[in-house]
């Protein structure tokens, strides 16, 4: 059974057909990249998947369950992560409370009635938040407010949240844009190397070639809401659809 | 003299010092890159050139056609001839596509009539020329342009700064979240601009897009002018490419 | 008496008692979509309109505050009501300059809960400040005489209105179709509605905002001042006038969609028509009617009834 | 606490609200709506209150000439001083100040209120707390009816009487078998004095009634009630609101044409109101609780020296209040004491005709003065003369109002304790 | 057997575990209960000190009436960043729900507060639901909306029970716990000289209660989402929080101490005012927190002191007595301006800046 299935997903704005009979399928464990012209319906597709748009008609399953009545934050809970394309963190909160946040969200549910309990007693989310800012590299600075981090510290808090949360699934809208080539590297690097340790899965959108092609398992084409191409690397390079509607005979 | 002539700048967001002592010339006529990596300072050096704030501009000067326009508001910058054409999208999502192109002629109007008159000669494309050029916004052109993708966007953006009258063009990063096929629709657009007399100062992280249209590059780092030159030299010089834009 | 005439009475009584609101929430709402402020001052401004206009238009006899103690115990120009309809636009709007420079530009930047609390202190504060010099107790303002009576409308009998009442629907029909086609089919409103979304790429255009801000903030305020004007002569005027109609005002706002003029008319006119109708039926519920209908409008559709979705605070 | 000292045998009676007295000046509080729709008829309580106390010090006034046993030098030896409250017509207001004046200022008495939502909260904090209250404008049945209290007077007639007082001028005056429309205030006073004119225009005049609304406390715009009353095709309007919600009722009938079809009734209107009312208000017929045109000894000299005293004319308002302040520290000086139980005991049954309003008797069953109704009519802008809105057209002898104790609001009533029981 | 021993033993332990005081709870509590008790005695009895305060114990038992209702909304404005103009719903409605309790059921004081508090529960769990569809400027509208109906539903469709304009005038206080009656004094010497009445002394216990819930409540994983919601309201949804059901929650929680305070109110008046519905007690309360601090747990007792103070004290001043609202409004507006955490924020920056800033 495949991690996160679309079945027949349409979504239209007004009379435009943004998604068009999307069925996509991805496999646990699995790096997919979608790509596709611009307005071809990627960041649409994404909303439909974390419930920000609801969908005209069509299904989207999570581990073989349907959420499309599911709040934002309960397919969250389910595993379902995303990484902000600008920075967004607490930013009055310390690094520390961040990582809390993110760590209370997963370990207790969505809401629970603890308004009674001081927090000094959640010991288990006091260690995950620890490790996740490990993991990031930020620990050393976990009682710094966040506001005052410098803008790299500020991207890496950001996937640190979306990590926190712990994650099967995560999902990166241009996840490097506006990025120099080796803060690029460095955020590959770290999502690899999450990836390896924790299992995930990620589903990636870029338009950054050389990253699309050098990291995923298989891509994905989007052209006017309908996929008009999947497979590997080496299959889309070769696909004169792909070619014609977006790469437009750039040489790669 | 220089059309555009940027002299030991130092600007500022709150306390970080982010331009040190920058100096930058632009020729009219010509197409200038301003390279350099995430977060050198190129969109810093347009916005104080714009007028826009932040950043705060400490010392050094500013001079556009031999005027001084060191800390002048970005309303009358714009006044001058000069245009900017900022990173994200800045469309005005609430208005359809035909008034985000209009609200260019009445900036344009308005700098002839209940404004001071305009030192600039600049150039400025009508209506028909905008949408000969991008058919896609013909297309689009009633509806919000909130609604329209993020390339769609940024072919807006860049539009409607055509249709300012201007003389010298700021480009931040055009080719951002372009596809590549719509990537060469806007260097097409951009090459044709610069035949019609208008000057360009192109920031972009993408080396490589940027010196096939330029005539000369400047390469910042960390708010320093690293190297100065033409596009040749760049594309000769491996050890700046290397060290600077990570190519 | 036959039923048309009723249902013409209700809606006559409907549309001006809407038409008032309407004033008010036409500047509310193009100062909330435009500048992003909430002013919760606008009954303030309301208030300064209507002692403004019955201080030009009447001389009127002060039986308290400290302008009676220090012997004014008459005040006024009694210039009639015509130039108050005129002046007093005037004097709000520069009112409202004032406000806009003073008040509106420091909190530009701060929470819209800030925004809310500052302008619901100044209102205490106009309010006060106005009780001081004028005294707690009402003071009449009479209709003008030209306009007393109830005026026989062809083919029906006569419709207890009194003639004011149908000058006030008038005027504000007149004074909002202005403003909307001033926002809709001028550069002005053009430029407004653009710096509504991203104002610094407005200025990067070339185009210096502090004017239309300020203008679109006076005219607000001017319309403000009007309603104060038409307003003052249907009801008693003392120092909590202002704050009185602010809340009415504010939901017609909301429920008409914020930033949106015709959306305010709308609501103007469901809120004043809803009133009308529930005081001839069930009019013990009159009141609650209001409240109730604004809420489930708003739960229906949260952005108001001609509201964009997810545009403005 | 305990040093009471000072008037006659003070000493004798155990504590008890704010009895005994500490220090030589005994502390009366005036509690009267400063702002809120009964504003202006507040103004003129407080000026009244303030002669009284001048009087009740210094001699002048009634405390020479009507009230032999006041001396002018103060009360039981007592200095007299007073502190104020704003009552801003609001029911919650009035109690706190009530309260704070009965907790810090240790006043000995507690008078004051024009609405009678007001008048009812604070005597009922009066008697838990064991003030007295002499209420002053309150018009409502139930203030001596089924909310009355043992610690509170009142000299002023209520909704009753006016119905009773009313309803034979108008008959004779608009005729019989007429239909009538009434619109009223929607609290304890409105609601008291809708219900005493339908039962006297019903039962008296042989009017029926068409509709009875109710209206906010505080509405500001009646068109579109008026406009339903109009509708309605009723030959009289009775409109029962007061104070400022009176005289804006009125002259938007007028400003809508109303007074063309149908007659209009103000039940119970005073002089501020009239003014406000301007040129509304003539023909229309109401009662008043008391008017300088009142000729007779103690009217004319109360006139005089509110007139030396502030340069205008009393209304009814102050002639009550000025009243009420008398009548409680005469009733002190009777007693020889301060001792609250005391002083009501004075009070009740107390018989009187000192005030200018002819013989009275405060009822100690219920707590309400028996006394004439003066009924009133507006007078057209062209006759009116210093400062004079109405005319009296009658002024109803207490022989023909009224009700027995265990009628009317009186059955309602249970005084409850002295407090030395 | 020795199973369920055991885990009804750890069910114990962790309910004494959840009570019990953390960080430095004790020390702040105790302080507060001197404070309370030292209060009434300086504010209305102290020699020279209550001379010129001129104070009056009603007054004291007031101020921590209204403190614990501005406590209440400090939960909900300072930590949450919703401004409610409605919050006279809970405190009226709790205020009528205990006087009709009062007046049906029993008079008991702590079944009064029971009943009130649970009635003003249960309607900010309604309109809670109803209002926090958006947050801003609606929900400011929206929660003013819903109060407003019901002022005016008690003002005429349900006058029948609450007496309209009239206000409630029912109540009937029984004695705490059978004993005491409320508004006598206490017996011994040194108490009735410090604390005065039962009623303060009931509504002091109370009041500590309900400060050590909310520094409670501060402290818990409540406190910290509550402020991570207000800062960045979309992150905080995609960590997979339910930012409504939080939001609601903290909506629920301030109606419970709005509803504790309205049930006091009518212990402490007896009678239940139709105005305690209107939308300037909303008003009111936004002032007092406002004034005294948002953001923390002692600046709204502070606010709602100094409000009560002018009102009822300043007010009767011959100099500045009339202009008393009108100073209000001028300090509320100065200080919205210059010290937006309010006065009790003022304080603490001074502090700070003097001791260098820990704690
Ligand atoms: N809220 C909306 N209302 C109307 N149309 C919309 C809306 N959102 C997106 N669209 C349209 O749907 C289409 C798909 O947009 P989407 O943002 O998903 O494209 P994209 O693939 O992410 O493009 P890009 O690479 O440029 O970001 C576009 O044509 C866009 O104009
Ligand atoms: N508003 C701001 N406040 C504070 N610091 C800022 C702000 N904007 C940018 N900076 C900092 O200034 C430095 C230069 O930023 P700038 O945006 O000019 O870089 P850039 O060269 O345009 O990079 P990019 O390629 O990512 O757009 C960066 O370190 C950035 O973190
Ligand atoms: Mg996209
Ligand atoms: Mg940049």
């Amino acid at each position: 059974m495949a991690l996160l299935e679309t079945e027949n997903l349409v979504k239209e704005f007004g009379g435009l057909v943004a998604t068009d009979d999307v069925n996509l399928s991805i496999e646990e464990g699995e790096r997919v990249s979608i790509i596709g012209p611009n307005g071809a319906g990627k960041s649409t597709l994404i909303n439909l998947i974390t419930r920000r748009l609801d969908p005209t008609s069509g299904d989207i399953r999570f581990k073989g369950e349907s959420i499309v009545n599911r709040d934002p934050h309960e397919v969250v809970q389910m595993g379902v992560s995303k990484s902000f394309q600008t920075a967004s963190i607490f930013s009055d909160l310390t690094v520390r409370e961040n990582a809390e946040i993110a760590a209370l969200a997963s370990e207790h549910g969505s809401f629970g009635f603890k308004f009674l309990q001081h927090r000094d007693s959640l010991d288990e989310v006091h260690e995950v938040a620890a490790d996740t800012l490990d993991a990031v590299g930020l620990l050393g600075q976990a009682d710094r407010t966040a506001s005052e981090l410098p803008y790299g510290d500020k991207r890496r808090l950001e996937i640190g949240i979306a990590l926190a949360a712990e994650p099967d699934l995560l999902l990166m809208d241009e996840p490097t844009a506006g990025m120099s080539p080796e803060e690029t590297e460095a955020t590959v690097d770290l999502v690899e190397e999450v990836k390896r340790e924790l299992g995930l899965t990620f589903v990636l959108i870029e338009h950054d070639m050389e990253i699309v092609f050098s990291i995923s398992d298989r891509i994905v084409v989007l052209n006017r809401g309908q996929i008009i191409a999947e497979g590997t690397p080496d299959e889309i390079r070769g696909n004169p659809a792909v070619q014609e509607a977006y790469l437009g005979g750039v040489e790669l | 003299m220089s059309l555009l002539d940027v002299d030991s700048v130092d600007a500022y967001y709150g306390e970080s010092h982010i331009l040190r002592d920058l100096s930058l010339t632009v020729e009219e006529g010509e197409i200038c890159a301003l390279l350099g990596r995430n977060g050198a300072g190129k969109t810093t050096t347009l916005r104080s050139i714009a007028g826009a704030k932040p950043p705060e501009v400490r010392s050094g000067s500013v001079t556009f056609m031999g005027s001084d326009i060191t800390g002048m508001p970005a309303d009358d910058v714009a006044m001058q001839g000069i245009s900017l054409v900022p990173e994200e999208r800045r469309v005005f999502p609430n208005l359809t596509v035909a008034e985000n192109l209009r609200i260019a002629e009445v900036s344009r109007n308005a700098s002839n009539t209940w404004r001071r008159s305009r030192t600039g000669t600049g150039q400025s494309m009508t209506t028909e020329e905008v949408y000969e050029d991008f058919p896609r916004l013909r297309e689009r052109k009633s509806q919000h342009a909130g609604t329209l993708s993020g390339g769609e966007q940024q072919m807006l953006a860049i539009a409607r700064a055509l249709k300012q009258s201007t003389d010298l063009l700021l480009l931040d990063e055009p080719y951002e979240g372009l596809a590549p096929k719509i990537v060469e629709d806007v260097e097409a657009a951009i090459e044709r601009i610069s035949e019609q007399g208008v000057t360009i100062l192109l920031v972009e992280q993408n080396a490589a897009a940027a010196i096939k249209i330029a005539d000369r590059a400047y390469v910042v780092d960390q708010g320093q002018i690293v190297f100065d030159g033409s596009a040749d030299e760049l594309r000769d010089d491996e050890e700046t490419r290397e060290r600077y834009l990570g190519v | 008496m036959s039923f048309h005439i009723e249902a013409i009475t209700v809606l006559l009584n409907g549309l001006q008692q809407g038409a008032i609101y309407i004033l008010l929430a036409v500047g509310l709402s193009i100062i909330l979509g435009t500048l992003k402020f909430v002013n919760f001052a606008h009954g303030a401004l309301y208030l300064i309109g209507t002692y403004a206009g019955l201080l030009i238009a009447l001389e009127v006899n002060l039986t308290s505050g400290l302008l009676q103690e220090w012997g004014y115990g008459q005040l006024g120009l009694g210039l009639g009501y015509i130039p108050a309809l005129i002046i007093v636009p005037f004097v709000v709007f520069v009112v409202g300059l004032a406000m806009e420079r003073w008040v509106v530009e420091p909190f530009k930047d701060r929470p819209d809960t800030d925004q809310i609390l500052v302008t619901f202190g100044l209102a205490i504060v106009v309010q006060e400040v106005f009780r001081t010099f004028f005294g707690s107790s009402s003071l009449p303002f009479s209709q003008p005489s030209w306009a007393e009576g109830a005026p026989q409308v062809p083919f029906l009998a006569q419709i207890p209105i009194s003639s004011w009442r149908y000058y006030v629907i008038v005027i504000t029909a007149v004074l909002v179709a202005i403003v909307y086609l001033l926002v809709e089919y001028t550069d002005f409103g053009l430029i407004v509605r653009a710096g509504t979304r991203d104002p610094e790429m407005v200025e990067l255009l070339g185009i210096r905002l502090s004017r239309p801000y300020i203008i679109v903030f006076g005219i607000g305020a001017a319309l403000a001042g009007v309603a104060g004007v038409v307003g003052g002569p249907l009801n008693p005027v003392n120092p909590t006038i202002g704050n009185d109609i602010l809340v009415p005002a504010f939901l017609t706002v909301v429920i008409g969609g914020v930033g949106s003029i015709a959306g305010a008319t709308l609501g103007g006119v469901l809120f004043g028509l809803t009133y009308a109708i529930l005081v001839a039926t069930f009019s013990s519920w009159a009141q609650v009617g209001l409240y109730a209908i604004a809420a489930v409008v708003l739960l229906v559709r949260p952005q108001g009834l001609l509201g964009e979705e997810g545009v403005a605070p | 606490s305990g040093g009471g000292g000072g008037g006659g045998g003070d000493s004798e009676y155990p504590e008890l609200g704010n009895y005994p007295i500490e220090g030589d000046t005994a502390t009366l509080g005036f509690n009267v709506p400063q702002s809120g729709p009964y504003a202006s008829e507040g103004e003129d309580e407080l000026r009244a209150y303030e002669l009284a106390v001048q009087h009740l010090n210094n001699g002048g006034g009634w405390v020479d000439s009507q009230f032999d046993d006041l001396s002018g030098d103060g009360v039981l030896d007592y200095e007299i001083d007073s502190v104020n409250g704003d009552t801003a017509t609001d029911a919650d207001t009035a109690r706190q100040s009530a309260s704070r004046m009965i907790q810090r200022d240790d006043v000995i008495m507690v008078t004051g209120g024009s609405s009678s939502a007001v008048a009812i909260s604070v005597q009922e904090l009066c008697q838990r707390e064991k003030v007295m209250f002499m209420a002053c404008l309150t018009h409502s049945n139930d203030t001596t009816g089924k909310n009355c209290v043992r610690y509170g007077f009142r000299e002023v007639f209520n909704a009753y009487m006016t119905g009773q007082a009313l309803a034979p001028v108008v008959r004779d005056e608009y005729g019989e078998d007429l239909e009538f429309y009434q619109l009223y205030a929607d609290y304890s006073w409105g609601q008291t004095q809708q219900a005493s004119m339908n039962k006297f225009l019903t039962e008296t005049a042989g009017w029926e009634q068409v509709d009875s609304v109710a209206t906010p406390l505080g509405t500001s715009d009646y068109s579109s009630y008026l406009s339903q009353a109009s509708n309605s095709g009723a030959d009289v309007l009775v409109l029962n609101h007061y104070g400022l919600d009176g005289a804006t009722s009125v002259q938007q009938a007028v400003d809508a044409g109303l007074d063309e079809d149908m007659e209009i009734i103000v039940p119970l209107y005073n002089r501020p109101m009239a003014q406000a009312a301007g040129s509304a208000i003539e023909g229309i017929f109401g009662t008043v609780a008391w008017d300088s045109q009142i000729d007779n000894t103690p009217s004319n000299e109360f006139t005089q020296a509110f007139q030396d005293e502030y340069d205008r004319i009393p209304s009814g308002v102050a002639q009550l209040a000025y009243a009420q302040t008398l009548q409680y520290a005469a009733a002190v000086e009777r007693a020889g004491t301060f001792y609250p139980p005391e002083v009501i005991r004075q009070l009740e049954d107390y018989e009187y005709n000192n005030i200018g309003m002819g013989e009275e008797m405060m009822r100690g069953c219920d707590h309400q003065a028996q006394r004439d109704v003066p009924v009133v009519r507006g007078l057209p802008e062209s006759e009116r003369s210093e400062g004079q809105f109405y005319e009296i057209v009658n002024i109803t002898s207490r022989d023909n109002l009224g009700y027995a104790c265990d009628e009317g609001p009186a059955a309602e009533c249970e005084l409850g304790e002295y407090g030395d029981e | 057997m020795s199973d369920e021993a055991a885990t009804s033993d750890g069910a114990l332990a962790r309910l004494a575990g959840i009570w019990k005081p953390r960080g430095n709870e004790a020390r702040v509590m105790a302080g507060t209960a001197i404070l309370l008790a030292l209060f009434p005695f300086v504010f209305s009895r102290m020699p020279v000190v209550s001379g010129f305060l001129q104070g009056y114990q009603s007054l004291a038992t007031l101020i921590l009436v209204w403190g614990i209702f501005a406590l209440g909304f400090d939960l909900l404005l300072g930590y949450t960043g919703l401004l409610s103009f409605g919050h006279a719903a809970f405190w009226g409605g709790a205020a009528y729900a205990a006087g009709v309790f009062s007046q049906y059921v029993s008079g008991s004081p702590i079944l009064m507060v029971l009943a009130g508090t649970t009635f003003a529960v249960l309607l900010a769990w309604f309109l809670g639901f109803l209002s926090l569809r958006r947050g801003g400027i609606y929900f400011a509208i929206l929660t003013l909306a819903f109060a407003q109906m019901l002022f005016y539903m008690s003002s005429s469709p349900l006058a029948f029970i609450t007496g309209g304009e009239n206000g409630f005038t029912g109540v009937e206080t029984a004695e705490l716990f059978g004993i005491f009656a409320l508004e006598s004094e206490l017996p011994l010497f040194p108490l009735e000289m410090l604390l005065g009445t039962w009623l303060y002394v009931f509504v002091a216990a109370i009041a500590l209660l309900c400060i050590a819930l909310g520094y409670r409540i501060l402290n818990s994983p409540y406190g910290m989402v509550f402020r991570a919601i207000r800062e960045n309201e979309q992150r905080a949804e995609f960590v997979g929080l339910n930012v409504w059901r939080y939001r609601l929650m903290s909506f629920i929680i301030s109606g419970f101490f709005a509803g504790v305070a309205g049930s006091l109110f009518v212990i402490h008046g007896t009678y239940v005012p139709l105005s305690s519905l209107y939308w300037t007690a909303s008003g009111e309360v936004v002032i007092m927190t406002v004034l005294g601090g948002t953001g923390s747990l002692f600046g709204p007792l502070i606010g709602a002191g100094i409000y009560l103070y002018v009102e009822n004290i300043v007010s009767g001043f011959d100099t500045i007595g009339p202009f008393w609202h009108l100073i209000l409004g001028v300090v509320f507006v100065v200080t919205i301006w210059v010290f937006p955490r309010g006065i009790w924020g003022f304080v603490r920056d001074v502090r700070d800046r003097v001791t260098g800033g820990d704690d």
